[in-house]
């Protein structure tokens, strides 16, 4: 893979390919390929970068950063973080109950909707990291969850 | 007409109606919370003046505030917008009592529609069809037996509610006290209200609905319908007008219906009478809307008119300027609500900052945005940031249009209800214009989990998708400074970069 | 209908093209010289090459280049926009050699409304009145015998002339050899074709243009006449339709002319007659313009037509699919082209880079731009980046949302002609409809001064003026690399920061 | 004068003035100013600021930078810079011969447009920098004039 004057070389299965990308970045990448023309808009954020061509949407993602909303951890846990700012307005279990896969544990608003957030997998719900009432940031933990040992 | 005007709300309306104000000679007086100094609604304003902090209870929901703000402004006039305090009859007594023209119904007339129970009854005296259900349920227990009643599935809904606000379905009577709790607490947090009633749940019907104008000296007429079955969780994403599915007849019995309901309540200025249409073509009333919709401007591509001037000349005492056979529908029309919320995560909200903002254009394309490039959409209010609205000549000429202009949009900075507009305009249900109310829960899930799966037919497709990945990988570093790009490649995974890797050979 | 085409243009309309492409799903080829790689264009096509090197006669006017990209690209047809081979008779026969249907008028017709004496010829035959004038002018000696036969002051046109470009006024008989030179100067580099003819110049007539649509099969129809009279340099600056000017009668008789123009030429696809119109209601046939006009879209809003969709219907070998009788206007349209151009420097060009754009939007307002924030206006080019338009329910209605939308237009990095716009709106005599071609010069030199003299009335005022200026000062250093702010505040004139400074005690 | 988040505290005229000063500076300036809401768009300039407020332009210029175009020097004589990139066509008047006050010098050619840059004043031209179909960058030097005495 070379680069050259705006132009972008790669081999794809052998084959030579030249993309002409065009000089701005925001509003999307002008992509000029075989007569082609694509404009993609990409966007990047912590976990993954995601390319939307003509409508359509590929994501690309990585391994080594814990998923929002419901991270697995290599244990069978499930540590599960704030998807945005927000607060909490009812936690729904209490820690130690169990809970279902899919079984709302905090009440979460956020731009004046309620969401429920939800557990992950079926398990023990072993900490809760915030109360009612409170306004949490984007990813701050909101609690945990102890996988069932069947279940791993 | 009057000569100074308090809009008592934020975002894209606040701007919609500063625009009709200015085109009207009439001087504008935006409101505004913390978290607001930078709208652009302050900006299209002539006057601004801060009502408190942040949460709405403290700034577009504070009565006292908006009042002050209004009488220090020197304003004749107020209009609400929608939601906040749009449907509160308190606070048009509040308005009318300090001299200040609510621009709306009367306090009575919000009282009478704000009470849905209280339409319906209305409804069904006239001889329109409604919905089973209770009036406002007082207590836990009093739920619990009109549920009985109604039977499941069921609808909670706010009393003062609109805008799926305070709604919540409820499959089963396990679920009744949880949504009842829900429902108040959200009731409570948009409306300053916490009643709600039960309503029997009609299984995917269409919803479609009549916007009415009336002076309150006598005219009432109607502009056509909109079709609004494209919501999830009871909120609207896309609607059209006219709808596909009615035909003269059925359109003349319903709007007849609509027109009927509008006059038995005396009601004045804007309002919209929402029905659900079962696909035997058996339509019920459900609740009439005492305020402009967000979705007016299809009516307004169609027959032409601006709504929000219509308001404001019957709020000023005049007549409606139009009469029935006057109004003149041409073509077809299409919004999109374009909402900062990502679809692919369960249409969460996403706010943050816009980095780059580029409506589409050129023919039959109307742009109704509340935001600007550089601007941040905070996490306090609403997530809607922008109406796209697109007309074309006849149906057909409106879905191409409109998948050209979704095409042609870019927001970026922020994820927003786009990829999922562009998703539905490629189904071809939709595009025959089959679609109920229970449309996004059948489909959206499905398509949202195939559009993540990396599936290219040719390679050179995928190579320019590598690319504007790789472009974008190296940019970001310095152009975007809040998220760390990843610092070690070998850790991304899927298909992209793994088959440029593999492909290097 | 086509399946692949080729927009043998740039900028706006090769964007406006491609957007009606797409409405059709014919897919687009878009061409761009080397200074145009990142234009808007090249992105809302689904092809695109390089036709060669910045300046046009290496690339928008290279006919090898044109006719080979689209070989490549194995397009079956070329819309050649506005300017450049828009009206090049040749072109369009070599396109037709190659298979590639021209989206325009024939060869033949092209080669006879390109000429504009044997235009003038057949409107005179068809019993059109026509502005007295000569053929074209074969050497200075020809030209001054002519000139003096019709008298001054009298106009220099190119005979493939269009949008002002290649033509001159000259007022004595001294200015003749000058205003030759410089018109067949333009004329060559803008057509391609240095030929000119001339002209008796009307004092301060209006100009009137018909929109015609004829499909080579007989039906010829009118869309109504273009009001064109805000011209610079006979450049327009501002259209609109219907014309306040036009009695029912006289848009009677000037219609019926203008399709017995076209008639009698035998014409097909779009086409815009033009007319001189005099304070007494005598017209002249002035030509025809043998394209797609710059000013078309106000047309489009007022028909509710898509004027370049009707173009490739025809094209296609289609049959008109609307009649006279069909053509329903409703409301009001004007179009305001903001040019890259400082009104307060002569309309200087003044190419550079966009830091900033917010088109207007809300109700009526349509955006047809052929560039985004963050892109380049190069200097090579027509200084024409977008086109504001706007549509209202009558004059007065169009006026008020013109006047709101010029206000919300943000361009920064670069001059427009925006601030002239604004000034025009508030002109008693524009807002009567009281115009001619003359207005500009009579007009404008006036304003511009007016405005570069600081004469506030109220402190405030002076001071909100004095707190942006010195917010962009200050923010100036850290955001605009390119201009080195001022180094010593105490070197700026003129009232504003030495008021602050003295009113600091 | 001074400035506390984002307001900013004038006195004028001896009375206190508090501006509300928004957060963007691009898009505009959003000023708030006794209860009265502004929208400043302000460019930048090497020879000026203007500030438009509502349709109306407002200028504050620089004295000491020479002025594009048309600058007059102390001495009476003036020097006429390139008012932007474009091209030399031809030049219509000899160096030594006299020029009338906005007399067109040089054809310029910018944007497909020709424009004539004229003499601001009557007298000479004593010395011209471009010669025919020269490409020059703005505020090259095109020529410059040497004024009448009786002119001065």
């Amino acid at each position: 893979m070379g680069e050259k004057d705006g132009s972008l070389r790669v081999h794809l299965a052998g084959e030579p390919l030249a993309f002409d990308l065009g000089g701005h970045r925001t509003g999307g990448v002008s992509i000029i390929l075989g007569g082609r023309s694509f404009e993609a808009q990409v966007s990047l954020e912590e976990r993954r970068i995601t390319v939307e061509v003509d409508g359509r949407r590929y994501l690309f993602e990585r391994s080594d950063v814990p998923e929002v909303g419901a991270a697995r951890r290599p244990q069978g846990d499930a540590e599960v973080l704030a998807p945005m700012p927000g607060k909490v307005i009812k936690l729904l279990v209490l820690p130690g109950e169990e809970v279902r896969a899919n079984q709302g544990v905090v009440l979460f608003e956020a731009m004046k909707m309620q969401n429920e957030i939800r557990s992950p997998l079926a398990g023990r719900l072993v900490a809760i990291a915030v109360r009612e009432g409170q306004a949490v940031e984007s990813r701050d933990r909101l609690f945990t969850v102890k996988g069932e040992p069947g279940e791993k | 007409m009057f000569r100074k005007l308090v809009i008592a709300n934020r975002g894209e309306i606040a701007v919609r109606i500063a625009r009709t104000c200015r085109d009207l000679g009439i001087s504008t007086v935006a409101v505004y919370s913390d978290a607001d100094r930078d709208g652009l609604h302050v900006r299209f304003a002539d006057e601004a003046r801060r009502i408190g902090p942040a949460p709405s209870t403290e700034s577009y929901l504070n009565m006292n505030a908006l009042l002050e703000a209004a009488r220090d402004a020197g304003a004749d006039a107020l209009h609400p917008g929608y939601g906040f305090l749009a449907e509160n009859a308190e606070f048009a007594r509040r308005c009318q009592e300090q001299g200040l023209v609510f621009v709306g119904p009367t306090p009575d007339g919000l009282a009478l529609m704000g009470d849905k129970a209280a339409a319906r009854r209305i409804a069904r005296d006239t001889g329109v069809p409604i919905v089973p259900g209770s009036e406002a349920v007082s207590s836990d227990q009093h739920a619990i037996r009109e549920a009985r009643r109604i039977g499941f599935p069921l609808l909670v809904k706010a009393v003062s509610g609109g805008g799926g606000k305070g709604m919540r379905t409820v499959s089963s009577p396990s679920e009744l006290l949880g949504a009842l709790r829900q429902a108040r607490s959200e009731a409570s947090s948009s409306f300053g209200d916490s009643a709600v009633y039960l309503e029997r749940y009609l299984h995917s019907p269409r919803h479609i609905e009549f916007q009415i104008m009336a002076d309150g000296e006598g005219s009432v007429i109607h502009l056509l319908e909109r079709e609004c079955s494209i919501q999830r969780r009871h909120q609207k994403l896309i609607e059209e007008c006219p709808s596909p599915r009615l035909d003269p007849d059925l359109r003349y019995r319903m709007a007849e219906a609509a027109v009927a309901v509008a006059r038995a309540a005396s009601y004045r200025n804007a309002g919209t009478v929402e029905f659900l249409l079962d696909n035997e073509g058996n339509f019920y009333f459900l609740e009439m809307n005492a305020r402009l919709q967000v979705e007016h401007p299809v009516t307004e591509m169609v027959v032409g008119l601006d709504l929000v001037k219509l308001q404001l000349r019957i709020a000023a005492g005049g007549r409606l300027p139009v009469s029935q056979e006057e109004i003149r529908p041409r073509g077809w029309a299409m919004e999109f609500r374009i909402a900062a919320e990502d679809p692919f995560r369960d249409f969460l909200p996403c706010p943050g900052r816009i980095d780059f903002l580029r409506p589409a254009g050129g023919p039959g394309v109307r742009d109704d945005s509340g935001v600007f490039a550089g601007g941040e959409v905070t996490p306090h209010y609403d997530p809607l940031i922008a109406k796209l609205i697109v007309w074309g000549e006849d149906r057909a000429d409106c879905l191409a249009r409109a998948e050209r202009a979704l095409r042609e949009y870019r927001v970026e900075g922020i994820s927003t209800t786009l990829p999922f507009f562009r998703r539905v305009l490629r189904d071809p249900q939709f595009r025959a214009g089959e679609m109920d109310v229970g449309y996004i829960d059948r489909n959206w899930r499905g398509w949202a989990a195939e559009s993540e799966t990396i599936s290219l037919e040719k390679e050179r497709d995928r190579a320019a998708i590598i690319a504007a990945a790789v472009s974008a990988y190296r940019a970001g570093s310095s152009r975007r400074r809040r998220i760390a790009p990843p610092a070690d490649r070998s850790a991304w995974v899927r298909a992209g970069l793994e088959e440029q890797h593999g492909s290097r050979r």
